[in-house]
C-alpha cells in the first residue's frame, strides 16, 4: 500500500470534522473520494498533505508513519496536493507558479520537460505565461493549480475537486489527463463532486458522510449502487 | 501619615521638617541636576551634623528634566506638609510648570539654576532666583562673541526649550545682523546631518548653541567630523564635563561656555574642598549656588521659621553672603542686580576652565 | 521659508539626502521582508538596528579604537568596517531571530490575529531598547572618527565626499544582492511563495519556518550593515536611536510599496532626499513633517505605495 | 418569444461594455438586457469574461467604455454600497461572510442597507415612533425585571413611543429569521458563520444578499462544489426566490442547473457575446457547442 | 411567526453557550442584582480618594492625581476602542487628537496663550471636542480609503506632525508651552460637600493641588461616554463597524457605506481623544509638546489590545493598568519600561485575547488557537 489512513480523527476548534477514517490507496491506483458538502473530503486531504494536524490515528505513506511529519517534508517524500480553492500564488506569474510546483526538484532539464508538458495540456497557460496568477479567471486558475501539482512529479497526487469551475469541455479533458498521468505511473487520490466522472475513471472509491466512511468499492460498483446514485449522481 | 490632597502647612513638631531638590537625576542631562543635588545635599548634611537633635530632611524629586513630569511631582511635594521649600526646579522648562503649583501652596522656591527671565514674571509669589538670569547671560555671551571672538557670521541653534530658545533669542537680539541663519534642533536628536548642512551652507564662523549638553555634544562631534571649523559658543546648559566627554576632547577644544555662575573653585569658604570630600568629585556647575540656596532655607528653619509662610517671609527679607555671592532678593524674586556676574569658560585640554567675566 | 537656500544648495542637499536615504532603505528592507511574508509590522526591527550600532562600537573598542582615537590607514579602516559589518550583521541578524523566536513564533503557532503580533512586537521593541538603556545608563556612546570626509569631486557645485560615496554604494550593492536573491533564486521564490500563500507553499515543499527564519536573518543583517554605515556617518549611538530611524525606515518601506524590495530602495532614497530639501526650505525642525506629508500625498495617489506590493499576497 | 419579451419591463441594461486589462480584452462590446422577473444565465468558456461582467454590474470593476443601467438609472461610477441600495445584490464566487458574526447577524448587516438609524440617532435615540399597545410586550419581557419596572417601561413606551432604532432592530430580526428559514438554515441562526458547513455558508450568503431587499440577485457559480443532489435543492431555492419577485442573474458551469432554471441565456466567448436565447436555442447553437459545450453531451 | 420567535430564542441560547464562565454567570443574575452591584461599584469608584486603602496607594505621587490619570486614560481607551476595537482601524497616532483637544482649550482659555481670547472652560471644551472631531474627519477623509497597515503608518505620521507642529509653531508657544490652562471652575467647594475627606470650603473644586473635583468630573465623563459608546455598539452602527472589521469589501457590497462609518468611528474616537486631552491639561494647567510623543500613543494601543479590544470593560482595565502601575512602582523607575515590554510579550503569549476580551474575540481566539497546525 502506498497510503494507509488508520482511524483518523480531526478537529476544527470545537468541531469534529473526521470521526475515525480508515482508507488505503495502492500503488498505481486512482482512488476517488465522494460525499456531500461538508462530509470531510477536503479535510481528509489536508490531513494527508499535512496542512492540518490530526487528533488521533495515523497516516502511513510508503510504509512509513508520516502522521507527525511537516507538510513540506511530505512533499519531498512524494505527496503533492492541488488544494481546494486552487491556491495559486496571486503575485507570481503563471510560469513562476508552475516553477513553484517543482520547488523540491533540482534537475533543470526534467523540470523544463514537465513545463512543456503542462503547457501542451493547457495552451491557455502558455498564452498567459507572464500574467499574474491572481488575475486569471476562475477556470484558468484551476488549470494552473492542476498543472502546478503535476510539476512535482509526485508518487501520490492529491486532487481536490480539479473540475470545479471548469467549462464542460474542459471537464472531459481534465479527467482524461488524470487517467493519462496515472497510466504514466502516478498514484491519484481524487476528491470530486462530479461523482459520475470520478467513479467511472477510478479504480476504487470511498463514500464519506459527516466525517465517516460509509461505503467503499470499485468505481463501477459504486456507480451502479442505487443509494449512491440517489444521493450523489442525481437523477441520471 | 499619608494625608494626600491636603496642603495644610500647620504642623505640631518643628523637627523632621524637609526641603526638596527638584530636577533631573536621570536622563540625558542628568549631570546638570546631579551637581545641584549634591550641592544642596552637602548643605543639608552639614546642617544635620551640627543639629543632630533636630534634623532637616532632603527630598529628591527626579524630573528627568521633563516639564511634562513636573506637575505631578510638584503636586506630590505640596501634599507633604512637612516640606517647606524647594531647591530648584533645576531647569527653566520644569520650573515654569512646577512653580505655580508650589507657589500656590506656599512652598518656598529658590532656584540655583533655572535662568529663564520669564520665570520671575509668572506671578509666583514664593519664587526666588539665586543667580543672574538669561537676560544677563544672553547679552554676556553675545558681547563675548562680538568683542572677544570678533565673529562676523554667527549661526544660532536652539532646542526649542524654555531655556534654550529664551537664551538664543537674547543672543540674537544683541547680535542683530551678524546672525546669518538659525536652526532648531529636537530634544534627544542624535543625527544632525541636516543642521550641519545648513551651518556649512551659511559659512558661519561661529555657532551659538542655546540648549543643553545632551544635544550639543553629538552635534559638535558630527560637525567637527564633517570638517566644520566654526567656533562653538554655548550657555550654562552645556557647561559640564559631560559635554566635553560626549563630544570628544579634541572636538570640544576651544569651545566657549557662558554661565551666570561663579567658578566653583572661586567660591568662598571651604566649599570646594568640602564638596570634593563629600562626593569625590570636583564641584560642578551650580553646585555652589545650590549649596547657598539650601543654606538660606536651613538658616530660616533654624531661626524658627517652621511653616511655609514664615519661611517665605524670612527668605523675602534675607540678606547675607553666601559662598557664591551676596544674597538679597528683589520684589519679583530676582537676585539684586549687583550680585550678578556672567562668566565665560573655555574648554582647554579637555577641561572646562574659567576664562573671564563676559564683557558688559 | 527659504527657497533661496534650496536653490543654492540643491545638489548638495540631494547628495546628503541620498546618503541618509541609503541608510533608510537598508533598514526598510527588514520591514518590507517581514511585512511581505508575515503581514506584520516588525516594530522591534528598529531595535535590531540599534543593537547593530552598539555592537559596532564594541567591536571597534575591542580592537582598540574608542572615541577620540585616531583612525588607522585606509586599509585598516576598510578592515575595521568589514569586520564591523560582519559582526553587526551577525548580531543584528541574531537579535532579529531571537525576537522571532520569543515574541512571534509562539503567536504564529496559535494563529493569533495580527493586532496581537503588533503588541508583541511593541513589547519586544520596548524591552530591547530599555534593556540597552539600562545597561548603558542611557548615556550615548561615541566612536572614533574612522573616515574623515574628504571631497572626492565636485558635481554641479556640490562637494561629494568619500564618506557619502562609500555609504551610498555599499548600501546599493547590498540591496541589489538581496534583490537578485529574492527574485532569481529558488530560495527567494520560496520566500515569495510563503508570502503569498503559506499553506500552499508548504504543499510545494517549502519549509515555512525556515523561510521565516531566513527573512528575519536577512532583514536583521541588512539592518546591521546599515548600523555600521550609520555609526560611521553619525559617530554616536544611544539606546533610543532606533525609534525615529525605525519609523522613518518603515515610512520609506510604505512609500515605496511595502513588501516590495525595490520599493524600499526607492522609498528610502526619496524620503532621504525630500526630507533634506524640506529641512533646507522650512528648517530642520520641520523635516519629519515634510517626510510624513509626502507619505500622505503619495498614498493618496498610489494607495499601495509607489511601486505597489509585490511579495505580498493580493487580498481579493 | 422575443415579441413577448419586448413588452416586458427591462431591469438591467448592459450596453456596449468593454473592459481591457493591459493587453487582455476581458469584455468586448457586450450588450444584453435582463427583464423584470426573469432568471438570466450567463455562460461561456473559462476566461470568457463572465466574472468580469458581473464585477462591472456590481461596481467592483469599471468598464473602459459602455454603460449599464439599472431600472433606468446609470450604475457605472456609483459606489458599491449605493449599487446595493439601488437594488442589486450579489454573492461571491469564493464565500465571503463575516466569519465572526452569527448567521443571524450576517443577515442583519444586509438588512441594515434599508435601515435609517443614524449614528446620532443610535446614540441619543430621539427619533421616536408611537407604537400600538399590543406591540409593547416583546421588548419588556426581559427576564428579572420587577413588575413595577415592567409597568413603568411599558407606560413610558406608551407615551413617548419607541426609538426608531428599537423598532428597526425588532423588525430586522424577525425578517432575518424568515430569510434564514427561506434558505433552510434557521436552526443555525445563533452559530458563528465560520462554523457553518460549506453548503450552509453558501445559503447564508444568499439570505444575506436577499436581506438587502434587492430587485436583482447576482449569483456567481453558486453551485460550485455542490453534488447533484445539493444542486437540485439549490435549483428549487433559486426558483423560490424568483417567485418572491426577485430577478436573478446566474453564472454557472453546470449545464443541467443552467438549463433547468434559466429563462434565457447569454453566452460569452473571448469577451464577446456569441449567442443569446432560450436554453434550448442556446444548447443547439453550433457556435456555443463549438466554444463551450463540446460534443453535444447528455449534460442536460 | 411563533416558529420564528422560538428560533430567535434558540439563536440567543447559542450565543449564551459561547460565553465564557464568569460572564455567563454574571448575565444570568437577576437584573435588579446587576443594577445593584453596578451601583455599589460606582459608589466605590467615587469614594476611592477618600478611602485610605493601604496597598493600592501610590508612594510617590498624590493618589487622587493617579486616580484622575487613570480616569483620563480610560476615556482615551474608550475612544481608541471605538477606532481599533469596534471599527478595526489601527490608529497609532491617536495622541494627535488628544493634543488637538488639549491645545484648543489651552489656546482659547489661557491668559498666556498667543491668542488672548480667554474663553471660560465650559466654552473651550465643546470647541475642543469639535475641533478634535474635525481634525479626525480631515485626517480620515483622505486616508480612510487606505488599507489597514497603511492607515497605521499614516496615523502615526499624523500624530508626529501634530507634535512637531506644537513644538515649533507660534500659536502653541513652541516647546515652551502654555501656562494657565483654564480649570472648569474657580469656585470653592460648597459647604454641603465638606463631609467628604479632603474637601473643604476653603479649597477650589478644581485645583491642581487638590484633584478630587477633577477626578469626579473625569469619572462622570467616563461613565457617560461608556454608556454612549455602548448604545452605538448595540445598534446598526456597531454592526456595520463589525462587518467592516471582518470583511470590508463584503460589507460594502451588502450596502454598508463603509467609508462613512469608518469616518464616524474616526470622528467619535477623535472627539473622545480631544475631550481627554482637554480634561487632562485643564488639571495640568501647563501644556507643551512633550506630552504628545508617539511612544505614549503606541502604549495606548497596547493598553487597549492588552485590556481586550472591543470590550469596554477590558480596555478600561488596560488603561488603568497603564496609568497606575508606573506610579505604584516608581521605585523601579529605571526598569519600568523594560518590565513593561517584557510583560507585553508575556501577555500576548499567555493571554492573546486580552485581560477581559469581548465574547466574540475570546471565542475566536480560542478556536483559532485550537485550529492552528501543530505538525512538527
Ligand atoms: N477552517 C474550518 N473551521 C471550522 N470548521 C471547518 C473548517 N473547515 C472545514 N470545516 C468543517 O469541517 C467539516 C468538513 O469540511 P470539508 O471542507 O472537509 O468538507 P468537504 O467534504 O470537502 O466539503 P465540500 O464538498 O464542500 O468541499 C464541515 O462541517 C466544515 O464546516
Ligand atoms: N487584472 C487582470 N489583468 C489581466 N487579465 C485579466 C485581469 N482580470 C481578468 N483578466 C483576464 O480576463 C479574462 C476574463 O476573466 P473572467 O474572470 O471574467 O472570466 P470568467 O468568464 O469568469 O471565467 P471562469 O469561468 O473561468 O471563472 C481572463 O482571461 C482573465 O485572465
Ligand atoms: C542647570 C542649568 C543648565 C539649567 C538652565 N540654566 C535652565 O534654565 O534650564
Ligand atoms: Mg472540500
Ligand atoms: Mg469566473
Amino acid at each position: 500500500m502506498l497510503l494507509e489512513l488508520k482511524d483518523l480523527t480531526l478537529l476544527y476548534g470545537r468541531i469534529q470534522a473526521l470521526h475515525g477514517i480508515s482508507l488505503t490507496v495502492g500503488e498505481g491506483e486512482i482512488v476517488a473520494l465522494i460525499g456531500a458538502n461538508g462530509a470531510g473530503k477536503s479535510t481528509t486531504m489536508r490531513a494527508i498533505s499535512g496542512l492540518r494536524a490530526v487528533a488521533q490515528g495515523s497516516i502511513l505513506f510508503d510504509g512509513e508513519d508520516i502522521t507527525k511529519l511537516r507538510a513540506d517534508l511530505r512533499v519531498v517524500r512524494g505527496v503533492s496536493q492541488s488544494p481546494e480553492g486552487r491556491g495559486v500564488f496571486p503575485g507570481m506569474s503563471v510560469r513562476e507558479n508552475l516553477e513553484m510546483g517543482a520547488y523540491t526538484r533540482r534537475n533543470r532539464a526534467e523540470i523544463d520537460e514537465d513545463l512543456d508538458r503542462v503547457f501542451t495540456l493547457f495552451p491557455r497557460l502558455k498564452e498567459r505565461e507572464k500574467q499574474a496568477g491572481g488575475t486569471m479567471s476562475g477556470g484558468e486558475q484551476q488549470m494552473l493549480a492542476v498543472g502546478r501539482a503535476l510539476m512535482s512529479r509526485p508518487k501520490l497526487l492529491l486532487l481536490d475537486e480539479p473540475s470545479m469551475g471548469l467549462a464542460p469541455m474542459l471537464i472531459q479533458q481534465i479527467f482524461d489527463i488524470i487517467v493519462e498521468i496515472n497510466q504514466q505511473g502516478t498514484t491519484v487520490l481524487l476528491v470530486e463532486q462530479n461523482a459520475q466522472q470520478a467513479l467511472s475513471r477510478a479504480h476504487r472509491a470511498y463514500v464519506l458522510e459527516t466525517g465517516r466512511i460509509v461505503k467503499e468499492g470499485t468505481g463501477q460498483e459504486l456507480l451502479h449502487d442505487p443509494a449512491v446514485k440517489d444521493a450523489y449522481l442525481g437523477v441520471a | 501619615d499619608d494625608s494626600s490632597g491636603s496642603g495644610d502647612t500647620a504642623t505640631g513638631s518643628t523637627c523632621d521638617l524637609k526641603i526638596a531638590f527638584f530636577g533631573a537625576l536621570t536622563g540625558g542631562n542628568a549631570q546638570l541636576g546631579i551637581n545641584i543635588r549634591d550641592g544642596a545635599k552637602l548643605a543639608v548634611d552639614q546642617y544635620n551634623t551640627k543639629n543632630a537633635d533636630c534634623k532637616v530632611g532632603l527630598v529628591e524629586k527626579d524630573s528627568a528634566g521633563d516639564p511634562a513630569q513636573a506637575s505631578g511631582l510638584a503636586t506630590s511635594l505640596v501634599a507633604d506638609t512637612k516640606l517647606l521649600g524647594v531647591v530648584g526646579p533645576a531647569f527653566s522648562g520644569e520650573s515654569k510648570v512646577a512653580n505655580p503649583i508650589l507657589s500656590k501652596e506656599g512652598v518656598v522656591i529658590i532656584t540655583p539654576s533655572a535662568t529663564n527671565p520669564a520665570l520671575a514674571t509668572q506671578g509666583d509669589k514664593t519664587f526666588h532666583r539665586g543667580l543672574g538670569n538669561d537676560a544677563s547671560q544672553g547679552p554676556g555671551a553675545a558681547n563675548y562673541i562680538k568683542t572677544v571672538l570678533k565673529s562676523q557670521k554667527v549661526f544660532v541653534v536652539d532646542d526649542a526649550s524654555e531655556y534654550g530658545k529664551g537664551l538664543a533669542d537674547q543672543v540674537k537680539q544683541v547680535l542683530g545682523a551678524t546672525v546669518v541663519d538659525s536652526a532648531v534642533v529636537k530634544e534627544q536628536q542624535v543625527d544632525f546631518g541636516a543642521v550641519i548642512d545648513q551651518v556649512k551652507g551659511s559659512a558661519a564662523d561661529a555657532i551659538f548653541w542655546g540648549g543643553y549638553y545632551r544635544e550639543a555634544s553629538p552635534f559638535l562631534k558630527q560637525y567637527r567630523d564633517a570638517g566644520g571649523k566654526a567656533k562653538f559658543i554655548a550657555g550654562d546648559g552645556v557647561k559640564d564635563q559631560a559635554f566635553v566627554d560626549g563630544a570628544g576632547a579634541a572636538n570640544a577644544e576651544g569651545a566657549i561656555l557662558t554661565c551666570p555662575c561663579v567658578p566653583p573653585e572661586k567660591a568662598g569658604g571651604t566649599f570646594a574642598a568640602d564638596y570634593k570630600a563629600a562626593t569625590g568629585r570636583e564641584a560642578g556647575t551650580y553646585s555652589a549656588e545650590a549649596f547657598d540656596a539650601a543654606n538660606i532655607m536651613l538658616e530660616g528653619i533654624k531661626a524658627g521659621n517652621t511653616t511655609r509662610d514664615k519661611l517665605e517671609t524670612f527668605v523675602d527679607s534675607y540678606q547675607g553672603q553666601g559662598v557664591t555671592t551676596k544674597f538679597k532678593f528683589q520684589e519679583n524674586g530676582e537676585i539684586d542686580p549687583a550680585s550678578v556676574a556672567v562668566w565665560a569658560y573655555k574648554v582647554e585640554g579637555g577641561k572646562v576652565i574659567a576664562e573671564q567675566e563676559t564683557p558688559k | 521659508m527659504n527657497f533661496q537656500f534650496l536653490g543654492d544648495h540643491f545638489v548638495s542637499l540631494t547628495v546628503t539626502g541620498l546618503t541618509q536615504g541609503a541608510i533608510y532603505a537598508l533598514v526598510a528592507l527588514g520591514y518590507t521582508l517581514v511585512y511581505g511574508v508575515l503581514r506584520l509590522i516588525n516594530f522591534a526591527h528598529s531595535e535590531v538596528f540599534m543593537i547593530g550600532t552598539f555592537v559596532t562600537t564594541i567591536i571597534w573598542a575591542g580592537l582598540g579604537f574608542s572615541v577620540g582615537d585616531a583612525a588607522p590607514g585606509t586599509l585598516g579602516v576598510i578592515g575595521l568596517i568589514v569586520i564591523a559589518m560582519i559582526a553587526a550583521g551577525a548580531a543584528s541578524g541574531a537579535t532579529a531571530l531571537v525576537v522571532e523566536r520569543v515574541a512571534y513564533r509562539p503567536l504564529r503557532k496559535r494563529n493569533a490575529p495580527s493586532l496581537i503580533f503588533l503588541i508583541s512586537a511593541i513589547g519586544a521593541s520596548v524591552a530591547l531598547s530599555e534593556a540597552v538603556g539600562a545597561l548603558t545608563d542611557r548615556q550615548p556612546r561615541g566612536m572614533p572618527t574612522l573616515v574623515v570626509p574628504k571631497v572626492q569631486f565636485s558635481f554641479l557645485g556640490a562637494d561629494v565626499t568619500n564618506l557619502q560615496l562609500g555609504i551610498f554604494f555599499s548600501a546599493l550593492a547590498m540591496m541589489i544582492g538581496l534583490d537578485i536573491f529574492i527574485n532569481r533564486t529558488r530560495l527567494g521564490r520560496g520566500v515569495r511563495a510563503v508570502a503569498q500563500n503559506p499553506d500552499v507553499a508548504a504543499l510545494m515543499g517549502v519549509n515555512k519556518d525556515r523561510i521565516i527564519m531566513l527573512i528575519f536573518i536577512l532583514g536583521g543583517a541588512m539592518a546591521g550593515a546599515a548600523a555600521v554605515l550609520y555609526d560611521i556617518k553619525v559617530g554616536l549611538t544611544t539606546y533610543s536611536v532606533g525609534f525615529l530611524l525605525g519609523i522613518k525606515a518603515f515610512t520609506a518601506a510604505v512609500l515605496g510599496g511595502i513588501g516590495n524590495l525595490r520599493g524600499a530602495l526607492l522609498g528610502g532614497l526619496l524620503l532621504g532626499v525630500v526630507e533634506n530639501y524640506g529641512a533646507g526650505v522650512f528648517g530642520n525642525q520641520w523635516m519629519d513633517v515634510v517626510a510624513f506629508m509626502m507619505l500622505v500625498v503619495v498614498l493618496l495617489f498610489r494607495p499601495t505605495g509607489l511601486l505597489g506590493e509585490s511579495l505580498g499576497r493580493a487580498r481579493a | 418569444m422575443s415579441e413577448q419579451l419586448a413588452e416586458r419591463e427591462p431591469l438591467l441594461e448592459v450596453d456596449d461594455v468593454t473592459i481591457k486589462f493591459g493587453g487582455v480584452v476581458a469584455l468586448n462590446g457586450v450588450d444584453f438586457t435582463l427583464y423584470k422577473g426573469e432568471i438570466l444565465g450567463l455562460i461561456g468558456p473559462n476566461g470568457a469574461g463572465k466574472t468580469t461582467c458581473f464585477n462591472t454590474i456590481t461596481g467592483v470593476a469599471r468598464p473602459t467604455t459602455g454603460t449599464i443601467r439599472f431600472r433606468g438609472e446609470k450604475v457605472v461610477g456609483k459606489k458599491r454600497f449605493q449599487i446595493t441600495r439601488m437594488g442589486i445584490a450579489r454573492t461571491f464566487q469564493n464565500i465571503r461572510l463575516f466569519p465572526e458574526m452569527t448567521a443571524l447577524e450576517n443577515v442583519l448587516v444586509g438588512a441594515d442597507a434599508r435601515h435609517k438609524t443614524s449614528v446620532v440617532g443610535a446614540l441619543f435615540r430621539l427619533y421616536r415612533v408611537r407604537v400600538k399597545p399590543e406591540e409593547l410586550t416583546e421588548v419588556t419581557a426581559t427576564g428579572g425585571m420587577t413588575r413595577l419596572a415592567q409597568q413603568l417601561s411599558r407606560t413610558g413606551q406608551r407615551f413617548f413611543g419607541l426609538s426608531r432604532h428599537i423598532l428597526e432592530e425588532r423588525a430586522a430580526r424577525a425578517k432575518g429569521m424568515e430569510l434564514l428559514q427561506l434558505v433552510g438554515i434557521e436552526g443555525r441562526a445563533g452559530e458563528l458563520a465560520r462554523n457553518l458547513a460549506y453548503g450552509e455558508q453558501r445559503r447564508l450568503e444568499i439570505a444575506r444578499a436577499l436581506a438587502t431587499e434587492p430587485h436583482l440577485l447576482c449569483l456567481d457559480e453558486p453551485a460550485a462544489g455542490f453534488n447533484p443532489a445539493e444542486k437540485e435543492s439549490l435549483l428549487a431555492l433559486i426558483r423560490k426566490i424568483r417567485d418572491t419577485g426577485v430577478s436573478i442573474l446566474l453564472i454557472e458551469h453546470d449545464m443541467r442547473l443552467v438549463m433547468g432554471v434559466t429563462d434565457r441565456i447569454v453566452v460569452l466567448e473571448f469577451g464577446k457575446k456569441i449567442a443569446e436565447g432560450s436554453p434550448s436555442e442556446v444548447r443547439d447553437n453550433p457556435a456555443v457547442i463549438a466554444a463551450y459545450l463540446g460534443v453535444p453531451t447528455d449534460a442536460a | 411567526m411563533s416558529t420564528i420567535m422560538s428560533s430567535l430564542r434558540r439563536a440567543d441560547e447559542g450565543r449564551a453557550r459561547a460565553m465564557t464562565g464568569l460572564r455567563s454567570r454574571w448575565s444570568s443574575l437577576p437584573r435588579a442584582w446587576r443594577i445593584g452591584a453596578i451601583g455599589a461599584f460606582m459608589v466605590l469608584l467615587y469614594s476611592l480618594p477618600g478611602l485610605n486603602i493601604p496597598l493600592i496607594k501610590t508612594p510617590d505621587t498624590d493618589f487622587t492625581s493617579v486616580l484622575f490619570l487613570c480616569a483620563v486614560y480610560v476615556l482615551v481607551a474608550v475612544g481608541l476602542n471605538v477606532v481599533i476595537g469596534l471599527a478595526g482601524l489601527l490608529d497609532l497616532g491617536y495622541i494627535g487628537f488628544y493634543a488637538v483637544g488639549a491645545y484648543t482649550v489651552a489656546i482659547l482659555g489661557s491668559p498666556n496663550s498667543p491668542v488672548v481670547v480667554k474663553f471660560p472652560w465650559i466654552v473651550c471644551v465643546p470647541i475642543a471636542i469639535a475641533v478634535a472631531m474635525l481634525s479626525g474627519v480631515l485626517l480620515g477623509w483622505p486616508t480612510l480609503r487606505l488599507r489597514g497597515d497603511y492607515l497605521a503608518i499614516v496615523t502615526l505620521g499624523f500624530g508626529e506632525i501634530i507634535r512637531v507642529f506644537a513644538l515649533n509653531s507660534n500659536i502653541t508657544n513652541g516647546n515652551r508651552g502654555i501656562n494657565g490652562v483654564p480649570v472648569p471652575s474657580e469656585a470653592n467647594w460648597p459647604s454641603w460637600m465638606t463631609w467628604f475627606p479632603y474637601v473643604s470650603s476653603e479649597k477650589q473644586i478644581f485645583s491642581v493641588s487638590n484633584v478630587i473635583g477633577f477626578y469626579w468630573l473625569a469619572l462622570t465623563l467616563v461613565v457617560l461616554c461608556i454608556l454612549g459608546v455602548r448604545r452605538l455598539e448595540r445598534s446598526r452602527v456597531g454592526r456595520s463597524w463589525l462587518a467592516i472589521r471582518e470583511d470590508e469589501e463584503a460589507a460594502e457590497v451588502m450596502g454598508v457605506p463603509t467609508f462613512k462609518y469608518k469616518l464616524w468611528a474616526f470622528a467619535i474616537g477623535a472627539a473622545l481623544g480631544g475631550l481627554s486631552g482637554a480634561l487632562f491639561f485643564s488639571k495640568q494647567t501647563f501644556i507643551n509638546a512633550q506630552g504628545f510623543d508617539l511612544f505614549t500613543s503606541i502604549l495606548w494601543v497596547a493598553a487597549v489590545v492588552i485590556g481586550g479590544a472591543g470590550n469596554q470593560l477590558g480596555v478600561a482595565v488596560g488603561a488603568i493598568l497603564l496609568a497606575y502601575l508606573p506610579e505604584r512602582f516608581r521605585e523601579f523607575a529605571d526598569y519600568r519600561l523594560l518590565i513593561f515590554g517584557v510583560a507585553l510579550i508575556v501577555m500576548t503569549i499567555f493571554r492573546p485575547q486580552g485581560l477581559l476580551p469581548s465574547r466574540r474575540r475570546s471565542v475566536e481566539l480560542e478556536d483559532r488557537a485550537k485550529e492552528a497546525s501543530v505538525v512538527e
